[in-house]
């Protein structure tokens, strides 16, 4: 019974307490808000923007992907600061560890999004497809390091290369266009997930345009660790020329055991499946070097004759002297560089709330990225937003800069350049 | 028919490192009726101590492969010793979840390491070695894999036949008490079991790493495949175990082989459920697996 | 304080007197309520800062999927750890009730219904899921049920892969956030001239729902179900002779258990991103909850509150006010790696040290705080007891 | 009525018990009387607790039939048996560690109450009434068993004696036709156990239930046992009065131990 009495006082404290609660929050949240009118990011005092990085920077992904291309982007907006910034105002990064997933990338989004004007890297398919429904909310630009064609249809996402589709409608078009092989025994083995799903699309584009003879399709799981059953499947359709949407340790399993049970096709490597780790292993480099072809894209690694290579070179002498030839280096660079694009225009226009950024990005039309990737364009419809279509082909060569040597020089196939998004 | 067979010895090597991983869980079931989830990332690290060794510091094979199985026996002698230990008799869940605490560490730390992307496996022989035959190859690896695992399998029943700790193991799996009457030293029971499972796991990942070529710090999920392989067989029931696993690889190769065939009707990833499919059908007619033995309740 | 927490926690049913125990239990309840409701708000007065609400709105989720996974583990003894399995299932259920029809083709099924649909479903296709898995998996025990309900995570994967009219296949899809009319939480519009950010939104609408969950598991786990759950838990064979239907009591929390799952899930994929792929409901996020679980407290609500709070709000606040730069140059060490070393080696401490969970040790502590301010207490509930009633019926 | 009185309430016929090739059971049959008292003896492994197993469902047996109040008893199942009028306690405790002992004569109102798993969860007018109706009963239950004192406290962590205590009361509280006691002075000092049969002949006086009580205890039995019956390598060897049971030569011989003979089925003292 002694409670009542304390029960009573409690009671009044608290829902005074209460009250004064639910005043607060709502103040505390109109100068916090999410509306458009604020700028984000911009400080007109210290004369800084900042944008947002969303990058694994632990985890498996992050020493092989996600650090390289975030050192790009750092290493190409040092470079601006030194030269004094756009219009005088410095770029600041603020960069958040993703790990890869897509839960803490949205959380990662959530911490950092009133911070920013616009996002500078978000890596990832699952990771950046997970933030998509919240960029439209938040109408925040997002420069996607992933080669997922489906964000071309999604009005906040900057994309940058080719999309994986694409690769491998081009990946066809040089084997039956450039070395004219009509009608070639072709199959795919992708893995079986968004990613897979993205290269098997470009896969039935490729067979229908250019009358391939699909001979086999196999999947393969994330957790398989043993790919005798996709080899032996591939090896008795007899495909000559197979295409691998798959991540460099199954690209790998793959080619070494159809080599071990004696089934050596033309290997076409989707741009991730490929990693220079892998030509550590014995037997496997002389495989890889003989057999498979690379898809990819930019400026071979060291090419001074390119400017913006020779740009990257000096800039990564000043700012990175550790960094090693990489392409997901090159990419990230390319990437800050359409960033500072978009900015620029913004700046131009004397408007960088986000509203005023999305106008600048819509209106960009063509990015010069000094040749390190060909002229990417940009626009309103999903088809404009593809940024290219263009792609090399790369064989595997340890003796050059980066391993990778272009055979094909850039090029768009028939069938890239007419595919719909 | 190549095709078939091809699968099949594939599926059989696969087996045995499903059953090689599937010993672990039983031995140290058996010995002192714990699940080890962990038992997937000793794989792993096993792997992964024997490629650094023999890619970083450059030492032959059979050297790293020794420095491995030292590194995993004694983390598992250790983990029993410092934590498990003092868990028997606690529920099932605080069990699994202290072994998943381990996975957790052992996996983040390989990860640090920043060595664990496209690891090259420590090898004796080139990716193609092996003998042709019939239209199928039989690869150098897949033979050894099964061999070794032969020899793994008959040391494991000479120990537990015919040494004294073998049988102090049996008897101990057996009745605890009646164990401790007998004046067996648990303890070392203990340590064994969780010894043996390093070195099998260690064994079953040198292989494993072969057989894919590279890999990195996920070739540990494997043993999801093996928790099949222990249940069809019947937890407690060493040759379960074997049987088991090898049933699952040769049931999973075939299924990702003619998944294409069926794919319209199964749409894709079928291999990856095949096991626990069969795993329950098994259950549902002998819900203590093939070899299990039934406790009976008591008041 | 001490006295709400007290009642609050203790899973048993608060024994009084009947004739005070209503009102006692009435006011400690209200005093419990206001309390929290009250916390709440003035959480939300002094961090209500989105970093802050995020973490809690997150944690405040994981704990309705912890407290369903604590019926039927925790309470019921039967191991799972296949709760994401039935969390999947609800949000899909709520996904193609509330979620927007398709843009593109190809894209997944949707009939953007509002919450006050697509919630209770995803709870109630949980539960009825629930009720064809469980005759099966409840004829297990032990480590075999605990496989067999992680064999349910791979089917479950499996499945949302392939049933891609539903699930959008391994692309993943767009998930319903809640939304009344033309008021949605995601992009909310003033209301009576405040205007609420979509976490604050979510934050007011979460505290009463999980209020409501933990309310209900407590008045399960003190009435007649909930002690046969438990005496289910700590001996079958005893449990049936005193008269328990142990299939009943095992299905009773085997389909609660799902649709508690169910409306967690539906939550999960709404909250905060609102896509989610298949691979969402995979075994790490189960041994999550496990872990939270575990780490919380078994049987106990506020145990799972607190566990989730552990396992869940605490990497995301470490991520958010971590001290070590998120850079590419800081090497070795990053938060990301901070959080998981954490949390194995927590896992592991707790299982050691601290079995009973943080619920344990504060448990503890109580005990040691009431001796501490008055050392006749409990002793004194039984005497005034003795005296309570005098005649019994067994005379007559 | 009094064909009532005449027809057992409770008859055991040739039960038979086999565990792999082991007779727990052989051929045990007898008949106990609506409000006796009845007691069962016999040395360890004689196939005491067996028998009581069979009677709550737990153990089927190979042969033989049961029947309790004109139904089969075999015809149901485990958790059946309760509602049908049965209740027993435990030989050995430490089931229910963590339950209070309230909680626990509350599990033992299972049976006579209703609200599942919603109603429970809702905890509205219905539930909370029959809640506190059924604390109220096993409140007085307590204070009748004079465990009031420690209603709060988990059993496990009551002494032993008590918790033989709270397990009668739980049972108790199902409100049982027929009580079957596991050794219930078993490990009990003098005190305790001089207490416990005082209780049960309150319930045999007062309540009327019929009481069948295994025990070793001899002094206990022959003091409050209406009769006995004696097993002995799973067989009735013999049936009876205390006073016939005590000078029977085939029980002295088994208790000292000796090679049971193939005693003579007592005719005279087995009752109808």
């Amino acid at each position: 019974m002694a409670i009542r009495p304390r029960l009573r006082t409690s009671i009044g404290v608290l829902s005074c307490l209460a009250i004064l609660g639910v005043i607060l929050a709502g103040c505390g949240v109109n100068n916090g808000g999410g509306s458009l009118k604020n700028d984000f990011g911009v400080n007109t005092s210290a004369k800084t923007i900042s944008l947002g990085i969303l990058t694994p920077l632990s985890g498996p992904v992050a020493a092989p992907i996600g650090i390289p291309i975030t050192k790009g982007i750092e290493t190409y907006f040092d470079a601006v600061n030194a030269s004094g910034g756009i219009d005088g105002y410095k770029v600041k990064l603020v960069e958040k560890d993703t790990q890869y997933n897509p839960q803490l990338e949205v959380s990662a989004y959530q911490q950092i999004k009133n911070q920013v004007a616009m996002f500078a890297e978000s890596l990832g398919t699952p990771t950046t497809q997970a933030i998509v429904p919240l960029t439209n909310n938040d109408h925040v630009l997002v420069n996607a390091a992933t080669l997922d064609s489906y964000l071309a249809r999604e009005p906040y996402m900057v994309l940058i290369g080719t999309p994986y589709r694409l690769q491998v409608e081009n990946a066809f078009d040089y084997v039956v266009k450039k070395l004219g092989v009509q009608h070639p025994k072709t199959g795919i083995i992708y893995q079986d997930d968004g990613y897979g799903q993205d290269g098997l699309t470009g896969y039935k584009e490729a067979v229908s345009y250019y009358g391939l003879d699909n001979v086999g399709e196999a999947t393969y799981e994330a957790t398989d660790t043993t790919f005798t059953a996709q080899a032996a499947q591939l090896k008795a359709s007899g495909a000559q020329y197979v295409f691998l949407t798959a991540i460099p340790t199954a690209a790998a399993g793959i080619i070494g055991t159809a080599h071990a049970i004696g089934y050596d096709p033309h290997w076409l490597l989707q741009s991730p499946a490929y990693a220079n780790g892998l030509l550590q292993v014995k037997g496997l480099n002389q495989l890889l070097e003989a057999e498979a072809w690379v898809m990819g894209q930019g400026a071979t690694w060291g090419d001074t004759s390119v400017p913006g290579m020779a740009e990257m070179l000096n800039n990564i002498q000043k700012y990175a002297p550790s960094q090693q030839p990489d392409g997901y280096f090159e990419f990230g660079y390319t990437e800050a560089k359409v960033t500072y694009a978009i900015l620029k225009k913004a700046f131009d226009n004397g408007d960088v709330t986000r509203a005023g950024l999305l106008k600048a990005f819509n209106s960009l039309q063509n990015v010069d990225v000094g040749g390190l990737y060909p002229t990417l364009h940009y626009g309103t419809a999903p088809n404009q937003r593809v940024p290219s279509r263009d792609s090399t082909v790369y064989a595997i060569d340890p003796t050059v800069p980066g391993n990778l040597k272009s055979l094909s020089g850039d090029f768009t196939g028939g069938a890239a350049a007419a595919s719909q998004f | 028919m190549a095709y078939f067979i091809q699968l099949a010895f594939a599926g059989l090597a696969q087996g045995c490192i499903y059953a090689l991983v599937a010993l672990g869980f039983t031995i140290i079931f058996k010995a002192s009726g714990v699940i080890n989830f962990a038992q997937g990332e000793f794989l792993l690290g096993g792997a992964f101590v024997a490629s650094v060794a023999a890619f970083e510091w450059r030492l032959n094979f059979f050297l790293a492969a020794l420095i491995a199985l030292a590194v995993t026996i004694l983390v598992g002698v250790a983990f029993e010793r410092f934590a498990l230990r003092r868990m028997i008799g606690r529920p099932v869940f605080s069990i699994i979840m202290i072994t998943i605490g381990l996975d957790i560490l052992i996996r983040t730390g390989i990860v640090m390491t920043g060595l664990s992307n496209e690891r090259p496996p420590a090898a004796p022989y080139g990716i193609a070695a092996g003998i042709n035959y019939g239209g199928v190859h039989y690869g150098e690896n897949e033979l050894w894999t099964i061999a070794v695992t032969l020899i793994v399998c008959v040391a494991l029943y000479v120990f537990f036949r015919y040494t004294r700790y073998g049988l102090a193991m049996r008897a101990t799996a057996i009745d605890q008490e009646a164990a401790l009457a007998m004046g067996i030293n648990i303890r070392v029971v203990y340590m064994l079991a969780w010894g043996i499972a390093g070195a099998v796991a260690t064994i079953a990942g040198i292989f494993l790493a072969i057989q894919v070529t590279t890999f990195d710090s996920t070739l540990g999920s494997i043993a999801l495949f093996a928790f099949p392989a222990i249940i069809l067989g019947g937890l407690d029931s060493i040759p379960g175990a074997v049987v088991g696993g090898i049933i699952i690889g040769v049931v999973q190769l075939l299924t990702t082989g003619y998944e294409s065939h069926i794919v319209q009707f199964v749409g894709t990833g079928f291999d990856t459920i095949t096991p626990y499919l069969l795993m329950i059908i098994i259950l549902l007619v002998r819900p203590y697996g093939l070899f299990g033995t039934r406790k009976v309740e008591r008041v | 304080m001490s006295e709400v927490t007290r009642e609050a926690t203790s899973d048993a049913p608060s024994g009084d007197a009947p004739t005070s125990q209503w009102r006692r239990f009435l006011t400690s309840r209200l005093r419990a309520l206001l309390l929290i409701g009250v916390a709440v708000w003035v959480l939300v007065f002094l961090l209500g800062g989105d970093n802050w609400l995020l973490i809690l709105n997150v944690t405040m989720i994981a704990a309705i999927a912890t407290l369903s996974l604590n019926v039927l583990s925790g309470y019921t003894g039967l191991i799972s750890l296949g709760i994401t399995f039935f969390m999947g299932i609800g949000a899909y259920t709520a996904a193609w009730l509330g979620g927007p029809p398709p843009t593109f083709p190809g894209d997944p099924m949707g009939h953007s219904l509002s919450i006050f649909i697509w919630l209770p479903a995803a709870g109630i296709v949980a539960a009825l899921v629930g009720a064809l898995v469980g005759p099966t998996a409840l004829r297990l025990k032990g480590f075999y049920l605990a496989i067999v309900t992680l064999a349910l995570v791979f089917i479950g994967l499996y499945l949302f892969k392939n049933a891609r009219t539903i699930t959008g296949g391994p692309q993943g899809r767009i998930f319903p956030g809640p939304s009344f009319g033309d008021f949605s939480f995601a992009s909310p519009t003033p209301v009576f001239g405040v205007l609420l950010t979509t976490n604050q939104w979510y934050f007011v609408f979460l505290t009463p729902l999980l209020a409501l969950v933990a309310l209900f598991v407590y008045n399960v786990m003190r009435s007649r179900a909930g002690r046969a759950f438990q005496a289910v838990r700590d001996n079958e064979t005893g449990a049936a002779i005193i008269g328990v239907n142990l299939f009943q009591a095992k299905m009773g929390a085997f389909i609660l258990s799902s649709f508690l799952a169910g409306i967690a899930g539906a939550l999960w994929a709404a909250y905060p991103g609102g896509y989610a792929e298949p691979n969402t409901w995979d075994l790490i996020l189960a041994i999550q909850f496990v872990a939270a679980l575990l780490v919380g407290g078994v049987a106990s609500v506020w145990g799972s509150i607190l566990g989730a709070a552990f396992v869940f709000g605490l990497p995301l606040a470490l991520d958010t006010f971590s001290i070590i730069p998120q850079n590419t140059s800081a090497t070795a060490f990053t938060s990301g790696d901070l959080s998981a070393i954490l949390y194995g080696g927590l896992i592991i401490l707790f299982m050691l040290f601290e079995p009973a969970g943080i619920i344990g040790f504060i448990r503890r502590f109580q005990v040691w705080a009431r001796r501490f301010e008055n050392p006749t207490d409990g002793r004194g509930k039984g005497g005034e007891v003795v005296a309570a009633s005098e005649q019994s019926e067994f005379e007559s | 009525m009094n064909d009532q009185a005449v027809s057992p309430q409770l008859s055991v016929s040739g039960v038979t018990v086999r565990f792999a090739g082991v007779t727990a059971l052989d051929d045990v049959s007898f008949a106990v009387q609506r409000g006796e008292l009845f007691a069962i003896i016999g040395p360890n492994g004689a196939g005491k607790t067996s028998l009581l197993n069979v009677l709550s469902r737990v153990y089927q047996p190979a042969a033989g039939g049961v029947t309790f109040a004109g139904r089969d008893l075999l015809k149901l199942r485990t958790h059946q048996v309760a509602s049908a009028g049965i209740a027993r306690t435990f030989q050995n405790q430490g089931q229910f560690p963590l339950t209070t002992v309230l909680d626990y004569l509350l599990l033992g109102r299972h049976t006579h109450m209703r609200s599942g798993v919603v109603l429970g969860g809702l905890y509205l007018g219905p539930t909370r009434a029959e809640e506190r109706a059924n604390r109220a009963y096993c409140q007085r239950l307590l204070d009748l068993m004079g465990l009031a004192r420690v209603r709060d406290t988990p059993l496990g962590s009551l002494p032993f004696g008590l918790q033989k205590r709270a397990d009668l009361a739980r049972a108790l509280a199902m409100q049982p036709r027929l009580l079957l006691l596991d050794e219930p002075v078993a490990g009990m000092g003098l005190e305790e156990s001089r207490d416990m049969a005082a209780i049960l002949l309150d319930i045999k006086e007062q309540l009327g239930i019929t009481q069948i009580l295994i025990e070793h205890d001899m002094a206990m039995v022959m003091g409050i046992a209406d009769r006995i019956l004696v097993l002995d390598f799973g067989r009735v060897i013999a049936q009876g009065l205390p006073s016939e049971i005590q000078a029977n030569p085939a029980v002295i011989t088994a208790y000292l131990g000796q090679e049971p003979q193939p005693a003579p089925n007592p005719s005279g003292a087995t009752t109808s």
